[in-house]
């Protein structure tokens, strides 16, 4: 079973050189961390930088230079700024070529919830909405279940959506799916999990392949 | 000759400002926010109003001030993100709330800027932010239309600005001041440094001057980091 | 008469403290020219350029630095440079107070043609049509005639249109006019020209008040 | 690590434009244009092709060098101005010639590379160009609806530009490149001086890097002047 590092650190290895990248709040941001030295890879923050490092050494913070997450982070060579406006014309234009975000709910049909429990909370959709509506390929990175147990690899999402038919592929502590002919796919299992876990801990039609690879990661 | 849009205080800069107006204000989070002309709108105690902005600031700090106190009827926004007294009040009710994919919102305050009164988005197809709006197929992918946005008046916070509202942001705090500028009947913009005119470069202003109707520095800038993240050296 | 120069003289006093105006291509050129010494007005020129000066001393001619025109130019303090979509930000998003543009043919409508003649020659509309189709203001700068005598002031334009109801006030050689409720408006005359003349000049419908001033300019 | 988009020649930079090919050129009149890849154009003898460009250069330099050799069948343009060959072939029918509003064009550039399919404009109403176009009112005023242009290779000239393909352009040669580089599946920057990554400032990037696959500095730049104005001293 994958920790968030392990999660984003498979996560990585879906990154092409010469990609630009999003990564959303969580375990997204992590997959940064998990990039091999000498790819041209550049992420992008919706707030407004292309070309973002990783956190400031302590002391040199600056209350103007965030990420989406509002975290104080650093410029690469080669970053740039820009308004709200040109990000989302990134996004929106397909310029950015990989999306990595967290979900509360995936379904069989790509659709994703990740921003309103009616009643009971709401953080609001930020640029979520934006980027599955627009990314090319969106992975989603979540643990396979919630705190009660129950999948969040649903037949359809019962939370509001943020998007519809958009997600392609789902890296969860369990395992890796792809998402199509509205059924999940097992393309791998985590470390020292079995088919029967993940086929336990998925609500959603699975389809499972007569060899289930265990990741490499 | 440059148009002078230079006024002396933050009082003159939020003159005409009333209850019930629709505000927008710049900045992501903390960052990039109008801190002096939203201390002055705690100040003059007016309420009902509706305030566009991509956040609300935290619990005691940026819009979350005016939250507190009451002051905002209604919030149009794409993030609650932590602000507690935010999401309490939204859920209660007390609060109206038009939540807005970020990019549609940075995109509806520059159509309102830029005369364009409505456009086509995928985002938000198929969820609750579609709802009521027209659906069409482009490529045979389904868009939604989505109106502009514009404001009485829009609070914008700069890095460095000039005698005649040309200004410049620093880094991410960029992010919605640009577009709001353009957005507000009236856009009072408050900067770090004020320069006469000609001090700065004419190819690298962010926010042109016609973009701004008054301007002034701000007394202090507490610039308060929401997540102060650091690594190891 | 007026000449030219004339007519950019008396448009120069339409011009208010604090108002951005642009100056069309010919004759509004020339209007720069008569702004009074002191007064804050900046002209926006819709390739990029805010805050437009004088042409450039014989030497000091910048290739990257030109008006609509492809004049050489210069920048005065506080100018700002944008590009094309932010040009016409400012444009369609009212922000420019004041346009003054050429005309083939203006109609008692407040219609204007000048781009076209069909068949014959054909300048395009540049920047013209979303200029006429936004400015709160917009002033035509023109012959009252044309080189073959014919009235320009019409019933009705018989060009291709450059925008519809939109003319509100007109100055050409023989006279100041305002458009409205279907008629053109004589508001006053050019030194030394009569309103008869004025009248066998004007093919729409025109209103002539008991008394015409002569224009101070 | 930013990702690099040099190449080594012109040659290389136009690797893959043929015949048929829809492309954009940034520049207004001669100035800001890619003079280096239209020379190329030239050379490479392509023919069929469809401009986007707001002017088409003047007779003998610029795009009216591809227009002299018929290697143009549609131009999509705001402006023919003084250009005599671009006339004559379009009044002779030789040539398709769009012509659109100088500010609907720059928007319909943006618009395709940011991905909004279409928008209303009050630009164009009652006139030639709205026929055949949705006419919706907004505020008691008709506006049409215009879609987003997009472009196999958009070809832009920048002043300086570094390896990642961040531009920064120089006064008025801005124009319409930016919106340009947004909107080309392939978009080709020439520079008259290309920095290693890291020289440029990240606040002082007029399109940044994301936007540009190709990136090289050109081996000379004539930079004609077309109405060359000039004052006493």
């Amino acid at each position: 079973m994958l920790d968030k590092n392990g999660i984003a650190k498979r996560i990585a290895r879906e990154v092409r050189d010469g990609w630009y990248v999003n990564l959303g709040i969580g375990i997204p941001t992590l997959v940064a961390n998990h990039i091999p030295d000498g790819m041209e890879v550049e992420f992008q923050s919706e707030n407004g930088i292309l070309g973002m490092g990783p956190f400031p050494i302590d002391g040199e913070e600056d209350a103007d230079l965030i990420n989406a997450g509002k975290q104080t982070i650093t410029a690469m060579p080669g970053a740039v700024y820009f308004d709200s406006a040109t990000s989302f014309a990134m996004i929106r234009g397909r310029h950015v070529q990989l999306t990595v975000l967290g979900a509360m709910e995936v379904s069989t049909s790509g659709d994703i919830a990740n921003w309103k429990i009616p009643g009971k909370m709401v953080k609001g959709m930020g640029g979520a909405m934006d980027l599955v509506a627009s990314a090319e390929n969106i992975v989603v990175a979540m643990m396979h279940t919630n705190r009660a147990g129950a999948s969040k690899l649903l037949p359809a999402c019962t939370l509001p959506l943020t998007g519809v038919g958009c997600v392609k592929r789902v890296v969860t502590n369990l395992a890796v799916l792809d998402i199509k002919d509205g059924a999940f796919h097992l393309v791998e299992r985590a470390p020292g999990v079995s088919v029967e876990e993940i086929v336990a801990a998925t609500a959603g039609e699975l389809v499972v392949p007569d060899v289930v690879p265990e990741m490499e990661i | 000759m440059a148009i002078s849009k230079v006024v002396n205080s933050v009082e003159e800069a939020c003159a005409g400002v009333s209850s019930g107006m629709t505000l927008m204000l710049g900045g992501f989070g903390l960052c990039g926010i109008p801190e002096n002309c939203i201390e002055e709108l705690v100040r003059l105690g007016i309420n009902d109003l509706t305030c566009i902005s991509n956040n609300a600031g935290v619990d005691n700090f940026g819009l979350g001030r005016l939250l507190q106190n009451r002051q905002i009827v209604k919030m149009i926004s794409s993030y609650v993100g932590e602000n507690e007294e935010f999401e309490r009040q939204m859920l209660s009710g007390e609060l109206e709330v038009d939540l807005i994919p970020q990019g549609s919102l940075a995109e509806r305050c520059r159509a309102g800027g830029a005369g364009i009164p409505a456009f086509f988005t995928p985002a938000g197809y198929g969820t609750e932010v579609a709802e009521g709006k027209e659906v069409r197929d482009f490529d045979g992918k389904p868009h939604i239309l989505e109106s502009a946005l514009t404001s009485d008046f829009a609070f914008v916070k700069a890095w460095k600005g000039d005698t005649a509202g040309n200004l410049i942001f620093k880094a991410t705090a960029r992010n919605f001041n640009p577009m709001m500028a353009m957005a507000g009947k009236i856009t009072v913009a408050e900067v770090e440094e004020l320069v006469p005119v000609g001090e700065l470069d004419p190819g690298q202003i962010h926010t042109p001057g016609i973009f701004v109707q008054r301007i002034f520095q701000g007394e202090k800038y507490e610039k308060r980091i929401e997540q102060r993240t650091v690594r190891n050296a």
